[in-house]
């Protein structure tokens, strides 16, 4: 694969902003659980920030995202406003969703963020019918759906990807391999790379270094133009490394100490910020700059978030169907 | 079928009032797309034909057959439906659901509610049942319970074609889930012909015949077992009202208890076994609304406690027929 | 965990309780196998810890953790079932029985009748559900009423440490599947501990409290919002009686009438939502077999008709609580 | 794949008696459908006869078999009494069900048909658990899980060969590829060949002309083998067709008169009848005489099962747990 797509100086520094983001939020959001302001059930995305950070910025506000409950790095990466995020999972009524929804469900279809699952493997058949829609209407847009390793294995990706590629759908499957699916290995629930299986439907599919922004970028950018070009589905492996437990809480005992230490090590997002400076793209002042400001807007979400008001039970009745009940 | 000619015939079954609404819904509004496995013309619209002519007449685009892939299937209809699409899907009996209820009950039914109202899932699931083929006991399930237990997707079993044509019109146009059952066995029965862009709301049962002495509610197959059974009983002296509900969720408390006000009595009909089934609810709030106006307890008339059996006389055995409720009907008058 | 230590606690949670009876049933049956997404102890014996100590104790071969993939889970316990293993599956949520809705309903519930007897499905599916942790519409639902409309799989719900053991011997013993239901938000909660190879039978229910002004009916979580309410009414001057169903299907039809016959009021209580829910089926037969014998409508209170709500106050307001029960009852001896 | 097995002569007879009995009790089953005599839903295998054949001469009585509603092929080819069967499909209480089950649940555990399902794609999670309990038990035995072309795209086929690879499971799948899944083609359903999907699990994966008793017969057997010597499961795509149309009174017009013409022309049965006389491996009189032999238990079994009792309504009440319901 030679000649692959290079993401331009400017582009470069909104992919690691992107990821700073997503890292500040993430230790943010660590913290105001810890110390008892909030209380959710919070899946970490840490050391997952490459991944949609070099995706999106090969996406508009009109191409979808479908996510899963490890997902506030995919919304955050798509452009969901920080305020949007904090209310909804504080529950509140300015949250994207009135806080009905709650962290495993944030949807915002401004900036095409379509649906946020609880459900390991249903990203893939919504995405398939964003998609559809799109290839029905010739509007040129994408999907991506995003989902781990583990659903990998479940039937719905087997039915999804099949359709996708019998419809020649433009959608993205991005598997982000972590590595884990809740306590569980990836290597003792399959035989074979998640990449390989886009053969059995196929597809193009490919296993990227999901930590590294320039491949990342690359893979995504040519799948994406394939499927804006009426070419169809991809698959993308993304390998990655979840730094933290399967959702907060989990002391993670069961994940083996050294790889783990060795990917914090590597930790993707201060890697790609000294690759940055190294390279010349921008400087360290203008990178503290893009950091404080995110602090700020986080301190800002939080704030905001944790002085709206709880919704009224009236609202037990509002948005199961389109009339109130009674 | 009934669809291409121009000149309406008199009289239409089923299948053919199903074909034409959907084809009037897709003439009418370009956002109404049909998938399901063999729904186009090439597969010849559906094992029996259901939705016949439809891709030649609207392009592959609109009418697509599709992969044995029931989770593919819903899913592809939710994710079209979120921005702005009305699919109507196809799985293709009621017990293949089964492998499509995460998708039906985890996300159709929920993601309005879920996001606050910001997304809808304006899709029609199409689904066949019903016992009388000797299917035996994975292709004759009525699910309806399932459905109706689960906030946000709304039920409907028609049993004639003007309301057959008259509910897949408003289902198709009803901005949430709608589960649209049809009866397999009774497709054929020639009957009055729905009129063009008929509507048949959902939500309102319709009162096939009036009576004083005790009201039958059913739905679907069940009427053509009940409609018998309200001649029966009135040359016995009992004047039976025949309620069928059409919708089963939400279904129409003012006609029922209206009704039931009235005669006092009260029977529930349907194929589903009897157990925690839609009789259970319905006969839960009669009796909650007209705690001791009732001058009999409240009979509920199911499907037999078991999976549907092959051997012809016990599948028969298995659902109410008409005698089963000329019975219960006179041990209620008892 | 409990299972390795000699001594027995005077306490023991129901975490605790259903892993020793389970690991006694592994004891005494070289049969009973254990399967699911990570309850093997590499996996910390799933994320509640309920299977841990199991493969380190009985070997890798027969506790297994699985990929996700509750088609297979299941299928695997129906295919090893078929030949006389006894395994315990768990599907980790009761959401998630939505993807293997299949091999549960039209395979393990139907196949001892579909083969004439000539097979049966000796499995127990776990699975854990329940409002309070904030989880929002897809890991909450309480749909055991699903299950208890489809003839051939039975359902339980225990309560307490002690019936969470009983009954799951009881379900390994059971020659059909069994459907056991595990409320997470109260697996922490430590109470009297059960005895060794202690039973309660599949079917009986247990009176809690008695009492002879109102009958409450109910199981799992919401007994702990009903002992509460038993003591508030019982200041009030009502005397209830508190019934804990702990087989949701087949429920204990013997007792609760008993009961009700002679209190002449009932109330039943679940998370489920209310309509369509066990309590229309409960609340049917107490309306059929005491018809004019009820001195006030029987009550129904269930969950909110919606999905289950994130945001904190909506979560609460979802599920029935203590003051709601109290309410209902005064509401009922008015 | 040079030196494959060979069926000897008396194997070879056997799978021809098996195709022989296949083919003329399916014959008989739609003449006694179409002079209506007896009412079911009836799936007939009539084209894929090798297939069973040649994979059921290399197994016992206590190897597993799970099969589908398109099934009497794999339970004639497994032993199963063409009384209990008819028997059964005519609803009776000397069927193998006592008529409860039907054509579509026909179960005989004593040859091993321990299920056989309406439900597409349900055979191979199942299949996996009988294989778990040989692999418990070290039994030695094999599974195997029939389904057809169209199955191989539903979810339940994924999670099946992912945890059968995973478990290293004595189970062989049989994907009988008949070209057709109800009324659409499998080339409108997949870009892949089915066995080509085996890449995905890790699993070995042959597509063979399931046509040929001697090419399904040295796949059959060296899947099973690999099987017994506990080196795990294989896919088989076995290619045939289906020469009359979905179930018993579709008129098939969908299906192309020419390929349907020519696959009728190279009708298996005849064809492997005479290869037999052709090779010396068996004469005229010999097949006839078997043929002969066929047709009189089939005379005798549908006179037999059309003669038994209808079960009694009580049996409504049975079966549906161990107890009798009251
Ligand atoms: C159908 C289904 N089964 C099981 C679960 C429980 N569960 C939630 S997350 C998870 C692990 C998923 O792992 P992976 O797909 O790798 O995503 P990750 O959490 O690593 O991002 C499991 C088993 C679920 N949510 N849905
Ligand atoms: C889950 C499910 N979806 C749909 C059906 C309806 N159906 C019955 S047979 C069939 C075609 C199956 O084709 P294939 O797997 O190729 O088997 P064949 O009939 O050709 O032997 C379909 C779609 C079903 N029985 N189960
Ligand atoms: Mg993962
Ligand atoms: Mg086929």
């Amino acid at each position: 694969m030679t000649n692959r797509a290079v993401p331009d100086a400017g582009t470069q520094i909104e992919i690691y902003r992107r990821m700073a983001l997503i890292k500040a939020n993430d230790e943010r959001s660590r913290k105001v659980i810890m110390t008892g302001r909030l209380v959710m059930p919070y899946y970490s995305p840490r050391g997952q920030e490459v991944i949609p950070s070099a995706i999106s910025v090969n996406l508009t506000d009109e191409d979808y995202v479908c996510t899963i409950y490890r997902g506030s790095h995919d919304q955050l990466a798509k452009g969901l406003p920080l305020k949007d995020l904090w209310a909804e999972v504080a529950g509140r009524t300015t949250g994207t969703c009135k806080g009905k929804g709650g962290p495993m469900h944030v949807t915002y279809p401004t900036k095409g963020i379509m649906v946020t699952t609880g459900i390991v493997g249903s990203t893939m058949p919504i995405a398939n019918g964003l998609a559809w829609a799109s290839q029905l209407r010739g509007d040129g847009r994408v999907t991506v759906a995003n989902f781990g390793d583990g659903a990998a294995n479940i039937g719905a990706f087997h039915e999804s990807l099949n359709l996708a590629s019998v419809w020649k759908l433009p959608v993205i499957f991005v598997c982000q391999n972590n590595e884990w699916g809740e306590h569980t290995a990836y290597d003792k629930t399959s035989n074979v790379k998640v990449a390989d299986r886009a053969a059995a439907y196929g597809i193009p599919g490919e296993r990227v270094d999901g930590n590294d922004p320039f491949a990342m970028y690359a893979a995504a950018r040519e799948a994406i133009e394939r499927a804006r070009a009426g070419e169809g589905p991809t698959l993308i492996e993304a390998m990655t490394y979840r730094f933290h437990g399967h959702v907060f809480g989990d002391q993670d005992a069961y994940m083996d100490k050294e790889r783990k230490a060795r990917a914090m090590a590597d930790d993707p997002v201060p890697r790609f910020r000294a690759r940055l400076i190294a390279d010349g793209v921008a400087d360290e002042e203008q990178l503290a700059e893009i950091e404080a400001g995110i602090e700020a807007q986080i301190d800002e979400a939080v704030e905001f978030a944790l002085a709206s008001d709880f919704p009224g039970v009236e609202e037990l009745k509002r948005d199961v169907f389109a009339e109130e009940l009674n | 079928m009934a669809t291409q000619t121009a000149a309406k015939p008199a009289k239409a079954n089923i299948l053919q009032a199903i074909n034409a609404a959907i084809a009037d819904a897709m003439e009418s509004d370009d956002n109404v797309v049909v998938l399901g496995e063999d729904v186009a013309d090439p597969e010849e619209g559906g094992v029996c034909g259901v939705t016949k002519g439809l891709s030649s007449r609207f392009g592959d685009a609109r009418v697509r057959s599709t992969p044995i892939s029931e989770q593919a299937i819903v899913g592809a209809a939710i994710g079209a439906s979120l921005v702005g699409f009305k699919p109507v899907a196809e799985i293709m009996l009621m017990n293949f659901t089964t492998v499509a209820m995460d998708m039906i009950v985890n996300h159709a039914a929920k993601l309005r509610f879920m996001s606050g109202g910001q997304t809808h899932v304006p899709i029609v699931i199409r689904t066949m049942t019903g016992t009388g083929f000797a299917s035996g006991g994975q292709h004759c399930d009525y699910l309806e319970a399932w459905f109706a237990h689960t906030a946000g997707i709304k039920v409907v079993a028609p049993s004639s074609p003007r309301d057959a044509y008259g509910l897949m019109r408003s289902a198709i146009d009803d901005p949430d889930p709608v589960l649209f059952i049809e009866n397999l066995p009774t497709y054929w029965t020639p009957a009055e012909a729905p009129e063009k862009d008929h509507r048949v709301p959902i939500g309102k049962a319709n009162v096939l015949s009036e009576g004083s002495d005790v009201t039958i509610i059913a739905y679907a197959r069940m009427i053509q077992e009940a409609m018998p059974a309200v001649a029966q009983l009135a040359e016995a002296g009992i004047s039976a009202e025949l309620i069928d509900l059409r919708t089963i969720a939400p279904w129409d408390r003012d006609t029922v208890l209206a009704s039931v006000a009235r005669t006092g009595r009260a029977m529930i009909v349907h194929e589903a076994v009897t157990p925690f089934g839609v009789g259970a609810e319905i006969g839960s709030v009669l009796n909650e609304e007209l705690f001791g106006k009732l001058k009999a307890p409240v009979k509920r008339l199911g499907g037999a406690f078991c999976a549907v059996p092959f051997s012809k006389p016990l599948e028969t055995a298995f659902a109410p027929q008409t005698a089963d409720i000329v019975d219960a009907a006179k041990a209620l008058m008892a």
